[in-house]
Parts: structure tokens; C-alpha cells; sequence
């Protein structure tokens, strides 16, 4: 069972400071992504989830906890002798215009990735490029364009086979397709889908929206204020969402028959920088009992397989 | 706010004492002195032919005599000291090259005079460059764009000392309006402030235009003409009132070059100004003036940068949040 | 546009309300003089003013330049023309109505002598005061053994160090001008300051703002004031002046060439045009070098003889100068600019001077070193520099380079020894019209040091060099004998015609007969623009002026050509 | 993307297009190339040498002989613009050569590397900011002596730190875009990504503020000659040439029109190149 586990997060911080004042950012995260899942990340905007991704890639060093990958603690290895797990995990980010260097070629910008690592001959590498991008649905023939003759979906795919060039085992998206249109979403979805069947990728898919999530996830962690609230497979936390956050989540995904019901969220999350004591979802929560303003809650397993931080479900 | 004026007068005395350190060092390393200079223009003007060079090193001979009065016998680093204390406490005794004038009463004299004359100038530039400006904005891609971006350009192309000589061709002797040298009268200040305010006009008008474009392409602005304002008031109750804030950042470097970058207007119109002063004492080797010159103007120079980043404070919300 | 229309047309209105009014008094307004300090000690720039208006000596210049009695009212001359005595004239006042005294002028003098104060290189007639110049060059610590004594508050005595005929003439100089004790002690530098100035000539000063103007104002206490014609006299320190001139802004000009066909075109303007000569030598001189060629007179005269200088006269100043074959102006009596033997020994003659360059060893300039020109800013554009540099390039095929240093960065380089042959450019005016004006005793020794060869002379100056260090350093033994080394120098490797060019001088010095004297002064003269190569004479520039048709200015040919005083001005 | 359309067309090329749609751009850039060419070429073009003395023709004025006239000395004025020309061309890109040396290496490090680096360099630039750059200029060339190389440090010694702003702020911004943090998270190196990812995003605006900068490091010699501090007469530069001609403009106009003719035009030139720059810069398509 141990190693099925491709990525493994304990306890993880990370504070930003801000002048006098310190961001909680990220506040004991812990979950595992057994090999050839997706792990759906959902929460508001502001809530820690990209800062996750940037901590488990190793873009910004944690303030504490581990990232464990493949059995291996890469949480403080570095810049050299992470080099090799580089090569294992990329990320997709969420604006396919920005991600791509502008001055690059399509082609060299994917070439980047086998230079980085000094892998193959020219013409190798031109082989390559082509071939992924065939594989992303990127007629070869573009290799020579710039990113910006692309539309938003194209770009999304060459950021899509610039992340799989490395054979990457294990991929995080970014919110990738917040900034594309509907139609593309879906042809971006089926794309991920398709490439997780054939090359047996592992996700970590961070979104602001339950609906696309529930598509392509097997299990889901819910953040609010950057910690983590709720952690289960799909069909748990579809069927029987605990905590309160997911409720109201949850209750704003429109469902194909319409039934929707309205559970309003009272006034805007709260900042980050003094969060509120106790259950960082208090001043919100319709359910808030006097417990919730003095104790935090810690993420329980309530049954099998399911994580929930709220007083109110624990007991 | 107040603790943010407080943190930076803080760094203006730190950065004070840097430039004054590194102007020692550098005019105590300028070849030259002051009483060799005077030997000079002595003999330049009167029986010095180039024979009597055995008299000139008899002059060197005494110089020792001559340097104690100025405290030029004394370790360099008790000299900077000295210029220090004099600094703070406002004492920095006679000038070299002015010896019946104390350097605090030329800076006294001179500072409020060259002062006024940028304050003119960029008054001038404001009351000029703003309406060309907003005009050329307006009309864009019309013949009167296409003057006013022209005119622009060439005006602050011209260097002022070029100005000056045009403007009193032009208006003292062309058209005999004006006296081409002098001061006391306030008519004396038309010319060297016409001088120095083309090119500020011109990048006011420049910086106006673009500005004032920006801003009528910004959203708020499209909202405010959906909403169904009139064109008036639209231009000047929102769009110019944005475009107006980045002006103030060019001002007050703008007022701090006028100020000494003068030297030639001032000596061609008879401005008493700080410019002149300046570089004829770096040209004569008058040390404390020209120790006291560079810290003082820097520090005009610092000052205007805080004065101007207070009022952006107070103009620009967004700054005011971002800075908490 | 109907408002600017009205902006220009009310400041038209306005000004021409300013220009309208008309002057009580009478104003003389001229672009003049430069200048930072009106302490007399510092010798620069405003002296001249004093001169012309502010303080008076015992004696003054007539307008045709003849000493006359200024403050003093008698003097007696000792029979051995050694000791001076004057009685100061009673009615003499200063500008706050105190009396002007004896102790006034040995104040003054002393002043300007002290080591104390400022300084300049001009010590005139002070020089001949008997311990006056160690007393300026701290030899000696005690001003009272300077040779002037206060006989009675109206009497004043100098000693001499010999019999000096120009003595006399001195005195109307700046250097032997009395000063107003009791303010200078009382307010220090700020004495000096407009207002507060306390001065004995026809004018005060009322007003000084630098780099901008001065004005002086008809001082009511001098004794001859009802001849003073002028009220008030405004010198401008800037600006264009022959603009001010045209707009009426100023009474009196300097033009140069420039301004020349300008004004010949001009029916006005050239009326009001004055030249006249200036006993003014634009000249060249060796810096310290170490060259055989520049010892070899063969050489030296071909140099000269390459120097086209009637063309430059001619297109350059456009007539405003004449050749200069002396470093001595044909306006001082005794010397032999004219002397058609100098003259024709240095006459431009290209083939000649090719001639002599090739017997040197340097045909064609071939082999000749690079010549250096050692000029500072303020030469950047004086065209007699280039003017040579191309005579020299053109005729001679030698290379010349122009090293062009700021004025004070200059200071410092002149006096260094350089490792290529340098000149530097200079001009030598003689303030009266006396044969001891240009050979003093003092050039006199500077004749023998100039005759060295090149490789002495650097040897001296090391030796200078090192005599400064160790009196730096406090070793008076070394110093002593050095010095010792350096007179042997120049007593004994310079040439005899310069050995005999000081003994002529020492002789005229000691000579009374006036005939007799001038004589002496021509035999030095000539030897010295015969032999002396080291200073090369190129022009005598002449003075031109604009002067208002309203206004006779009498012009000081012996003062770069400032207005003899300004109580001489007449209004028409 | 309509296969129709041409690929390959790198961000410069697309700067380009836009850059020669405005025409006063392309007309300034085309006169920048012009006035480089003669600069170089000036010993070649010159009908005379700078200070050849010509007595017979002082105070010429401009005629087929002397194509601008002649000075006090009957030096051609056209052949003394041409020089002049070649040493404002000197300074002007010697001293930003230097100032983009200075600031590029020092905003690159600072922006880069943030932290305590960039503290420290930016209260550096803060100090150099506040310097009176004028004053300090005419000091540095008195201390370094008179010279194209002194000239060019002293311009550059103040004057790259508006650079290193522009520069470090440029760097800081790039550097958080998401192509920079791919890169990185694809394992490249600290120098790959400075000079592979962020040097060629940030040289636009540094190029335009090389443009933007060379009429103000010319006026700046100028005025330097202006009190004689700027390079060495005889060779000539238009700052000589204005005062020598400022006097003269009553009687010989040409004398102080045509350097400050050529003054502008270089200056004019050298601003229609960056305004168009910048134009190309900011426009997003």
C-alpha cells in the first residue's frame, strides 16, 4: 500500500512577511498522492492552494513539515541534488501566456527542458519536440512560431507537452483552464485525461471550481486560509460533505438538474494576515459554536479514508 | 506617515554624510589649489612674463603662511570633521574666492535667487505645457497634435543656453522690449525664466499628452462616458485629474536642475544664482564652497524627492494603501 | 490670442515706462573688469577699480598718464634717490569723513605685504622698499624693520634698497595705497564689503553684487570732488557687451576682431570707435625640458623666423596688433622692439629659418621632437595659439600638439618638468611707462635663469623641488646648501650676455642721471631681445573701444587699457 | 491560428513591425544611422582637417568654399561639426556603454537575487540618486583629468544608477512571471535563467532607455565644454562651438546656428527613435 504513494505532504508552513506583519500562507498541510491518481485542490482564491504547488515543486522553500517523494524527503535537498526529481515532476500554471518566454520559439522553448538536462543529440531533441508536440494536438510544423501566434488552448497545450517532455511522473496544474474559454476546457480536460491514461501521470489539480475537480479528481483536499478542512476521495465528499466549507462549496456547483440550493456565504474570507483565532472558518460558518472562536481544529479521520477539521463534525 | 518622514530624513542624513565623504575625497584630490590659481590671474593681469618663474616659486614658498588661515595645515581628517561641525552648526566660515563672504551667507544669497527662477520657470511650463498638452491629446493625430508633438520636441531639444541667446536677440534687441542684463527688477527676471522654461514646457506638454491618452484609454474612463457623462466633464473631472498625479514626480527633479544647471543663463543675464558660483569655485579651487555647494544641493535635491513622494502620498489613494 | 496679444503689448507699455525715465544724475555704465574680493591684498581684478576711482595713493596719473600729487601735498627725495618723504595733504579725507593719515598708508602698505593675507604675484613699487620683499616672503617676521616710518601723523618716510627714479611713479599703484585702519580692524573681511568699504578716492563703493555688477558713487569727502564729473559709475561683470552696448545698456566696451566689420559698417559705431596701442606682449615660453635642440640657437631663431607674424596681425586681428620682436613694448621708453637689428634677425623668412633648422641637423623638420603647446581652457580659443602651431607645421614640418588642461589643472602642470619640449602661452603688460617697469632686478635673475640650457634649468628645478621638501621637513642645513647649489647653477652656467644683462640693470639701478639710466636700460634691452631665446615674442595687440558719443574717457595704454580714472571722464 | 498567416515571427520582428509604422521613428532612425556614418566617417568627409587655419577666410560666411562658413580663425565650420559630431557620438554611446555595464550587471544582481543583495544595492543607488550629478561631474573630470574616458566616467558614474533602477525593476517583475518559475521548476540554473529567461525580456525597455539617454549624456558634454571641462580643444565639440559662437550670433550668426542646429537635429533624431521605442514597447497586442 506504502508504495503506491507517489507524493506525500506532512505538516507543511509557509509564512510570508509582509513588513511588520507575517502571512500564515500555508498552515499544516498534510495529504498523499498514491501513484497514477489526481488529487483535486479546491478552495477560494487566496486560500494557499498555489503556494502548495510552488512548496511541493520547490519554487519557495517550506517553514516546516516534509515533502516525501517517491520515499525520498526533498523538502530541504538542493538546488543540485534535486536536480534529478526535477526531472519527475513539473507544473502547469494557470496563464499559458505568461508561462511561455515570449522570445522563445515553441520548439525551443520545449527544448529548454532536454538542454536544462543535457539529454540527446540535436537531432534527438528536434525528434522529440516534434513528437510531443503531436502528441498535445500541435501540428509540428508550428515548432518555429512564437507563443504569441497561439490562442490561450494551444498555449495551454505546449505548456501541457513542455511539462510532460521530461517524462514527468508527476504533474501539478495550476488552475489550468481558469483562463480559457468553456469549449477549450473541456478539450483541455479530455487532453489530461488522455495523457494521464497513456503515460500513467500522477496529478495534483488545484481549481476554485468543484465541477471540473469532480471530472478528474479520485480524491479531494479542501483549503480555506491555508489549512487544509476537508481531505477525501470523490465520492465520499460528493455524497457526504462534512464540513461546513465544503457544504456551502458544494452548494454553489450547478448541477445538471438544477436543484441548487442557495447556502450564502457570509462576507468576504478574511485576511491572511491576522487570522481569526480558533477555526479560521468561524466567522463565517452558519454552524459556529462558541468552541470554534477559542480552539483550532485539527484534521481528524472520521471514517475510512476521510478528513474533516470542524468541532461540530468531530464530535 | 509622520514615522515613514522620519525613516526617510533618516537616510537623507545618512546619504548626507556618504556624498559629503565621497565630495572630500574626491575635491581634496583635484589638482590645483587655490593660491596657485591666484598667482595666475595676478600675473595674467599685470607685469607676468613668462620669465620671472624664480618670482612665482618665491610666491610658493610662502604658501604654508597663507594655507594656515584656511586650515589647510591640518590632517585631512580633521578637515572633514571641521567641515562637518561647520555644517551642522552653520559655521563654515569665508569662502576662499568671496573672502569677505561667508559660505552660509553666499548660499543665503544666492539659493533664494536661483530658487525663484526654476519656481518661474516651471510655473511658466505648467500654465504653458499643461493646456498644449491636453490640447495635443485631445485633437490626437491631428495637424494641431502633430504641431504641438512637434514643437515639443524641438523646445526641449534646444539647451538653454541656446535659448538664451535666441530670447534676448528676440526680445532685447529685435524687438527692444526688454534689457538683455541686469537685476533687482522684476522685469530683469522675464528673460532667464523664458530661457529656462522652454524645455520644461516642452516635457510637460510631452508628458501631459501621453499621460492624458493613457488615461482616456483606461477603463474607468470608458465607464465614466458610458454613464453618459459630458465630454467636460469627463476630460477634466476624471481623466485629467489622473493624469495630473505622475506630473507632480517630474516637477521636483525639474525644480532641482533649474536650480544649478544655470551657470550660463545666469551669466548671461546677470542672475546672482547659486550656478555661477559653483562652478567658479570649482574652477578656482575654493574647497569649502565647493564642499558646501554639493552637500547643499544634494540635499535640496533629497528634499525635493521627499516633498514630492508627500504630496503623491497624499494625491494617489493607491499609494497610500499599498504603503498601509 | 487676443490675450497674448495684450500680455506683449502691456509689457511693451511697461518697459518702455522703465526706459523712459530719464537720469538726474549722470550714470557712466561700462562692461569692465572681474574681480572677487575689494581687499587690495589679494592684487586681482578690482584693484584696478580702486585705482581708476575708489582709493588714491600719494601720488596719482594725470589723464596723460604724468605723475602728479595725489594725497600728498610735497615730498623731498634724498639726494642719493634712496629715501622718499611725503607730507600728506591736510584736506585729504576718507569716504566717512575721517582724516586720511600717515599711519593710514604705512597701515596699508604693511597689509598688503603681510604673508598674512591674501596674495597675488604684482608688488610693483613695494618691492623696492628696503626689506619689503622678505618681509612678503616671510625671511624675516618683524614689520618693523620694513623701511617705512611714520615721521608725524602727516608725514611718511620710505627707505629704499637703491635709488629707483620709477619710485615715484609706484606710488600712484595699488600696492603702496593707504587703508582705513580702524574699519578693518573693526569688522575684519567684512571691511571689504560694499558699503562698509572706506575708501579715499573721487568714489565709494555703494554697491557690489558678484558675478552681476558694481556701482561707486562720488565720494563727497575727496578733496578735488567739485572736478568730479560722473555721480555714479556701474561696471557690469557679465553679459554680452557689445549687445548691452547697442541696447544702450552700457557706455564703454572692449571689441575684438569679431566686432570689427560690424562696426566699420556702421556710421555710428564707428565713430565711436577707439583703438589705441596697449603695452601688451603676447608671448611663448619654454616650460622645463630636457632637449638638446632647444639649446641650439640655430633652432630658436629658425622658430621665429617661422612665425608669419604680419599675416597674423593681418587676418587674425584684423590690424588690431602689431609684430612683436621684444618681449619689451615699444610704449616703454628704452626698448629696442623697434631696433630694425632685432627686427631683422627674427623677420618672418620661411627659407631662412629651413635653413638654420637644417644646419641644426633637422632638414625638412626631419628627426625634430613633437613640440608640445601646455595651454589652459581659457586659451582654448585664442587664435594665436593655433595661428603658430600652423606657421610652425606649415614652414617648418615640425609636429605640434595642443595639451589643453583646465586652468587649475594647469597651475600644476606648467611647473612640472615635461619629457617633451612644451611651451606655454602667456602675456607680459608693463603697468607705467618707465624702463624699470619690464627689467627689474628680479627679471634680471630670471634672464640668467632663462639663458641656461634646458638640461640646467630642469636640474635646477629638481634641486628647487627638493630644497621645498626639506624646509617641509624642517632640515635648514639641506635647504641652505641646496640653495647654495642653485645660485651656483644660474650664476655660473648661464650665459655671459645675461650676466651682463643683470650687471646692466644693477648699474642702472644705482644710476640717478636720468640720461644715463635710459641708456643702460636700451643696452639690456638689446642683449637680452638679441640673445634671449626662451621666451619667443609673437604679437602687440592694441586696444579697441566703443565709447558713447556723450562720454571722453581718457584711456590708460599701460593698463590693459582701462580708463585712466574715472574722475578724468567728461560728460558732453 | 489560420494557416495563412506567416509564423515565426519573433517578439523583436513584432516590435519592429509596429516601430516602422510610425514613420517619425523610422525618419529619425534612418537620420541616427546617417549621423553615425558621418561621425565615422568625419576624417574621410571632412573637406579640411578641424584646425586647419585658413587667416585669409576668418569669419567666413557660409559659401561654396566653406560649406558652414569659417570661425576666428578661418577654420571650416562644416568639418568642425562633423568632428564635433564624432566625439558626441563618442560620448554619447561611450557613456551609456559604461552606464549599462554598471547598471545592468548591478539591477540584474539586485532584482535576481533580492534579499540582503538588493538592500544593500538599492540603498547604494538611493545614495547615487540623490547626488547632485551636475556638481559631481565637473569634479570627476577635474580629479580624472580631461579626456573622452574621464567624461565618460564621470557621466556614467551617476548616471547608471537610474539604470539599475529601470533594470532591477524590470528583472523583479519578469521574474515572477510563470515562464521564469517553469524554467525553474524544470531544474535550469541561476545564470540560465538570468541570461536566457530574463535578459532577453528586459532588454527592450533597457534599449529604449539607452535611446532616451544618449541627448541627455551629449547635452551633458556639452555644457561641460561650456565652462571648458568637456573634450580637448582643438578637436572641437558642439558645447566649444555654441560659446564660442554665442558671442557672435549679432555679427556671424552662422557661427552659433549651425552647431546648435546639429545639436538639436542629433538630439531630435535620437528622441524620435526612442519615443517610437517606446510606442513599440508598450503597445500589447
Amino acid at each position: 500500500m506504502e508504495d503506491k504513494i507517489l507524493i506525500s505532504v506532512k505538516n507543511l508552513k509557509k509564512y510570508f512577511s509582509r513588513g511588520k506583519d507575517i502571512v500564515h500562507a500555508v498552515e499544516d498541510v498534510s495529504f498523499n498522492i498514491r501513484r497514477g491518481e489526481t488529487l483535486g485542490l479546491v478552495g477560494e482564491s487566496g486560500s494557499g492552494k498555489s503556494t502548495v504547488a510552488r512548496l511541493i515543486i520547490r519554487l519557495i522553500d517550506t517553514d516546516g513539515g516534509n515533502i516525501i517523494f517517491d520515499g525520498v524527503d526533498i523538502t530541504t535537498l538542493s538546488e543540485k541534488a534535486l536536480k534529478p526529481f526535477r526531472r519527475r515532476m513539473q507544473i502547469v500554471f494557470q496563464d499559458p501566456a505568461s508561462s511561455l518566454n515570449p522570445q522563445m520559439t515553441v520548439g525551443t522553448i520545449i527544448k529548454e527542458q532536454f538542454l536544462i538536462h543535457k539529454l540527446g543529440t540535436k537531432q534527438e531533441q528536434e525528434k522529440w519536440v516534434e513528437e510531443l508536440l503531436e502528441k498535445v494536438g500541435i501540428d509540428p510544423s508550428f515548432k518555429d512560431a512564437y507563443p504569441h501566434e497561439f490562442s490561450g488552448g494551444q498555449q495551454q497545450r505546449i505548456c501541457i507537452a513542455r511539462a510532460i517532455a521530461l517524462r514527468s511522473e508527476f504533474i501539478i496544474c495550476d488552475e489550468p483552464l481558469s483562463s480559457l474559454d468553456v469549449s477549450i476546457q473541456a478539450q483541455i480536460i479530455k487532453l489530461l485525461e488522455d495523457l494521464q491514461k497513456e503515460l500513467g501521470l500522477t496529478y495534483l489539480f488545484i481549481s476554485h471550481d468543484l465541477a471540473v475537480v469532480k471530472h478528474l479528481s479520485d480524491s479531494i483536499a479542501v483549503m480555506y486560509l491555508g489549512k487544509l478542512v476537508e481531505f477525501s476521495n470523490k465520492k465520499d465528499l460528493f455524497s457526504n460533505p462534512l464540513h461546513p466549507y465544503t457544504i456551502t462549496l458544494l452548494s454553489s456547483v450547478p448541477t445538471i438538474k438544477g436543484e441548487e440550493k442557495e447556502v450564502e456565504l457570509k462576507g468576504e474570507p478574511p485576511s491572511p494576515i491576522n487570522p481569526p483565532e480558533g477555526c479560521p472558518f468561524n466567522p463565517r460558518c452558519p454552524k459556529k459554536e462558541d468552541i470554534c472562536e477559542r480552539e483550532t481544529p485539527i484534521l481528524e479521520e472520521i471514517c475510512e479514508g476521510h478528513f474533516v477539521a470542524c468541532h461540530i463534525v468531530q464530535r | 506617515m509622520t514615522q515613514y518622514i522620519i525613516k526617510r530624513i533618516g537616510w537623507i542624513i545618512f546619504n548626507l554624510l556618504v556624498l559629503s565623504l565621497i565630495a572630500f575625497i574626491l575635491i581634496k584630490n583635484v589638482p590645483g589649489s587655490f593660491l596657485e590659481l591666484q598667482i595666475l590671474i595676478g600675473q595674467a593681469g599685470t607685469m607676468g612674463t613668462g620669465l620671472t618663474i624664480s618670482e612665482v616659486e618665491k610666491v610658493r614658498g610662502v604658501e604654508t603662511e597663507m594655507m594656515k588661515r584656511w586650515g589647510e595645515d591640518v590632517p585631512l581628517w580633521q578637515q572633514y570633521l571641521t567641515f562637518i561641525k561647520g555644517l551642522v552648526t552653520l559655521d563654515m566660515g569665508p569662502s576662499f574666492r568671496w573672502p569677505t563672504q561667508t559660505i552660509e551667507e553666499i548660499i543665503a544669497n544666492t539659493f533664494p535667487v536661483s530658487f525663484t527662477i526654476a519656481i518661474l520657470a516651471v510655473t511658466i511650463a505648467i500654465i504653458i505645457g499643461i493646456p498644449l498638452g491636453v490640447l495635443a491629446a485631445l485633437k490626437q493625430n491631428s495637424w494641431i497634435d502633430y504641431l504641438v508633438s512637434a514643437l515639443v520636441m524641438v523646445v526641449s531639444a534646444i539647451p538653454n543656453y541656446v535659448m538664451a541667446v535666441f530670447v534676448i536677440f528676440l526680445f532685447s534687441f529685435w524687438i527692444p522690449i526688454l534689457p538683455t542684463y541686469g537685476w533687482g527688477q522684476p522685469k530683469n527676471y522675464i528673460l532667464p525664466v523664458l530661457a529656462m522654461s522652454f524645455g520644461p514646457i516642452g516635457s510637460i506638454a510631452g508628458y501631459m499628452r501621453t499621460s492624458l491618452l493613457d488615461a482616456l484609454k483606461q477603463d474607468y474612463i470608458r465607464t465614466a462616458w458610458a454613464k453618459g457623462g459630458t465630454e467636460r466633464h469627463v476630460i477634466f473631472g476624471h481623466a485629467m485629474k489622473n493624469s495630473l498625479i505622475p506630473l507632480v514626480t517630474i516637477l521636483g527633479p525639474m525644480i532641482s536642475h533649474l536650480i544649478l544647471g544655470t551657470v550660463f543663463v545666469e551669466g548671461m543675464f546677470g542672475v546672482p544664482g547659486m550656478g555661477q558660483y559653483f562652478s567658479q569655485a570649482a574652477g578656482s579651487r575654493d574647497y569649502p564652497l565647493m564642499m558646501a555647494q554639493t552637500v547643499i544641493f544634494g540635499l535640496i535635491l533629497m528634499i525635493m524627492n521627499l516633498i514630492v513622494d508627500i504630496i503623491y502620498f497624499f494625491l494617489d489613494p493607491r499609494i497610500r494603501v499599498s504603503r498601509r | 490670442m487676443r490675450r497674448f496679444l495684450t500680455i506683449i503689448l502691456s509689457l511693451v507699455i511697461l518697459s518702455s515706462t522703465f526706459l523712459g525715465t530719464a537720469y538726474a544724475e549722470k550714470v557712466f555704465r561700462w562692461s569692465g573688469s572681474w574681480g572677487n574680493t575689494w581687499d587690495l591684498s589679494f592684487h586681482q581684478g578690482f584693484i584696478w577699480v580702486h585705482m581708476m576711482g575708489l582709493t588714491e595713493g600719494l601720488i596719482k596719473w594725470d589723464k596723460d598718464m604724468n605723475p602728479v600729487k595725489g594725497m600728498a601735498e610735497s615730498y623731498t627725495i634724498s639726494k642719493d634717490g634712496t629715501v622718499y618723504t611725503f607730507k600728506i595733504r591736510k584736506d585729504a579725507k576718507w569716504s566717512n569723513g575721517d582724516k586720511v593719515t600717515a599711519y593710514d598708508f604705512e597701515y596699508g602698505i604693511k597689509y598688503i605685504l603681510s604673508p598674512k593675507n591674501g596674495r597675488g604675484s604684482f608688488f610693483g613699487g613695494a618691492w623696492y622698499i628696503k626689506n619689503a620683499k622678505d618681509y612678503a616672503n616671510a625671511v624675516i617676521s618683524d614689520p618693523n624693520q620694513v623701511g617705512i616710518k611714520v615721521l608725524d601723523e602727516y608725514t611718511i618716510q620710505f627707505t629704499l634698497d637703491g635709488p629707483h627714479p620709477d619710485f615715484l611713479t609706484t606710488c600712484a599703484l595699488p600696492t603702496l595705497y593707504p587703508m582705513h585702519r580702524t574699519s578693518i580692524e573693526k569688522l575684519g573681511n567684512k571691511a571689504f564689503d560694499a558699503g562698509n568699504l572706506v575708501t579715499n578716492g573721487p568714489y565709494k563703493l555703494v554697491g557690489y553684487t558678484p558675478n552681476v555688477e558694481y556701482i561707486l558713487e562720488k565720494n563727497p569727502y575727496y578733496y578735488d570732488a567739485d572736478k568730479v564729473e560722473v555721480d555714479k559709475i556701474v561696471g557690469k561683470l557679465g553679459g554680452d557687451p557689445f549687445l548691452m552696448y547697442r541696447r544702450n545698456e552700457v557706455d564703454l566696451i572692449n571689441v575684438g576682431a569679431a566686432q570689427l566689420p560690424v562696426i566699420e559698417k556702421d556710421p555710428i559705431l564707428k565713430k565711436e570707435l577707439i583703438t589705441f596701442p596697449q603695452s601688451t606682449v603676447n608671448l611663448m615660453y619654454f616650460s622645463y625640458f630636457e632637449h638638446p635642440a632647444f639649446d641650439d640657437r640655430r633652432v630658436l631663431t629658425a622658430l621665429q623666423k617661422a612665425i608669419d607674424k604680419e599675416k597674423i596681425c593681418k587676418f587674425v586681428y584684423r590690424g588690431l596688433a602689431k609684430p612683436a620682436y621684444s618681449v619689451v613694448t615699444d610704449l616703454i621708453p628704452g626698448s629696442t622692439a623697434n631696433d630694425p637689428e632685432v627686427v631683422e634677425k627674427f623677420r618672418f623668412d620661411p627659407e631662412a629659418a629651413r635653413k638654420l633648422l637644417a644646419e641644426a641637423g633637422y632638414p625638412g623638420g626631419k628627426g625634430f621632437p613633437t613640440v608640445h603647446f601646455l595651454i589652459h581652457s581659457g586659451q582654448a580659443n585664442d587664435p594665436l595659439i593655433l595661428a603658430v602651431k600652423s606657421e610652425w607645421e606649415k614652414n617648418l614640418g615640425i609636429k605640434v600638439i595642443i595639451d589643453n588642461y583646465e586652468q587649475g589643472v594647469w597651475s600644476v602642470k606648467r611647473f612640472e618638468i615635461q619629457s617633451e619640449p612644451t611651451f606655454t602661452f602667456s602675456g607680459a603688460s608693463y603697468l607705467y611707462p618707465d624702463p624699470a617697469a619690464p627689467l627689474t632686478l628680479n627679471y634680471a635673475e630670471g634672464c640668467l635663469v632663462a639663458s641656461l640650457k634646458t638640461k640646467d634649468l630642469v636640474e635646477k628645478v629638481r634641486l628647487e623641488k627638493e630644497q621645498t621638501e626639506a624646509l617641509k621637513a624642517g632640515d635648514e642645513k639641506k635647504a641652505s646648501e641646496l640653495a647654495k647649489r642653485i645660485h651656483n647653477i644660474i650664476y655660473t652656467r648661464s650665459t655671459p650676455e645675461a650676466r651682463k644683462i643683470l650687471s646692466l640693470v644693477q648699474q642702472a639701478q644705482r644710476t640717478t642721471d636720468p640720461k644715463k639710466r635710459l641708456e643702460l636700460y636700451r643696452q639690456a634691452n638689446k642683449i637680452r631681445d638679441i640673445n634671449m631665446y626662451s621666451s619667443f615674442p609673437l604679437v602687440q595687440p592694441m586696444s579697441a573701444r566703443l565709447v558713447k558719443s556723450n562720454f571722453e574717457v581718457p584711456f590708460n595704454k599701460y593698463l590693459v587699457g582701462f580708463p585712466v580714472g574715472f574722475a578724468y571722464i567728461r560728460t558732453k | 491560428m489560420g494557416n495563412k498567416k506567416r509564423i515565426g515571427r519573433s517578439y523583436w520582428s513584432n516590435i519592429w513591425e509596429k516601430f516602422k509604422r510610425n514613420k517619425l521613428a523610422v525618419f529619425g532612425l534612418i537620420f541616427v544611422c546617417i549621423l553615425i556614418l558621418l561621425g565615422i566617417s568625419a576624417p574621410w568627409l571632412a573637406p579640411y582637417p578641424y584646425d586647419e587655419v585658413h587667416y585669409e577666410a576668418v569669419w567666413t560666411p557660409p559659401c561654396r568654399e566653406f560649406l558652414a562658413g569659417t570661425d576666428q580663425l578661418g577654420r571650416d565650420i562644416f568639418s568642425r561639426l562633423l568632428y564635433s559630431l564624432r566625439n558626441a557620438i563618442i560620448v554619447g554611446l561611450g557613456a551609456q556603454s559604461l552606464i549599462v555595464v554598471i547598471g545592468l550587471t548591478l539591477g540584474l544582481i539586485a532584482g535576481f537575487y533580492g534579499g540582503k543583495t538588493d538592500n544593500i544595492l538599492m540603498r547604494i543607488v538611493d545614495i547615487v540618486y540623490s547626488f547632485p550629478s551636475y556638481l559631481l561631474n565637473i569634479i570627476l573630470v577635474l580629479v580624472l583629468g580631461r579626456g573622452y574616458f574621464s567624461i565618460f566616467v564621470a557621466i556614467a558614474a551617476t548616471g547608471w544608477a537610474g539604470m539599475a533602477r529601470l533594470v532591477r525593476g524590470q528583472t523583479l517583475s519578469t521574474k515572477s512571471r510563470d515562464f521564469v518559475e517553469a524554467a525553474r521548476a524544470s531544474g535550469a540554473g541561476n545564470n540560465r535563467i538570468m541570461f536566457r529567461y530574463i535578459l532577453p525580456n528586459i532588454i527592450g525597455p533597457v534599449i529604449y532607455s539607452i535611446f532616451s539617454g544618449i541627448p541627455g549624456v551629449m547635452l551633458v558634454e556639452s555644457g561641460l565644454s561650456l565652462i571648458g571641462l568637456g573634450v580637448r580643444p582643438p578637436m572641437p565639440s558642439w558645447g566649444l562651438m555654441i560659446s564660442e559662437g554665442t558671442g557672435q550670433f549679432l555679427y556671424n550668426p552662422y557661427m552659433l546656428l549651425a552647431p546648435a542646429g546639429m545639436l538639436v537635429l542629433t538630439i531630435l533624431s535620437f528622441n524620435f527613435v526612442a519615443f517610437g521605442l517606446r510606442d513599440a514597447l508598450s503597445a500589447r497586442e
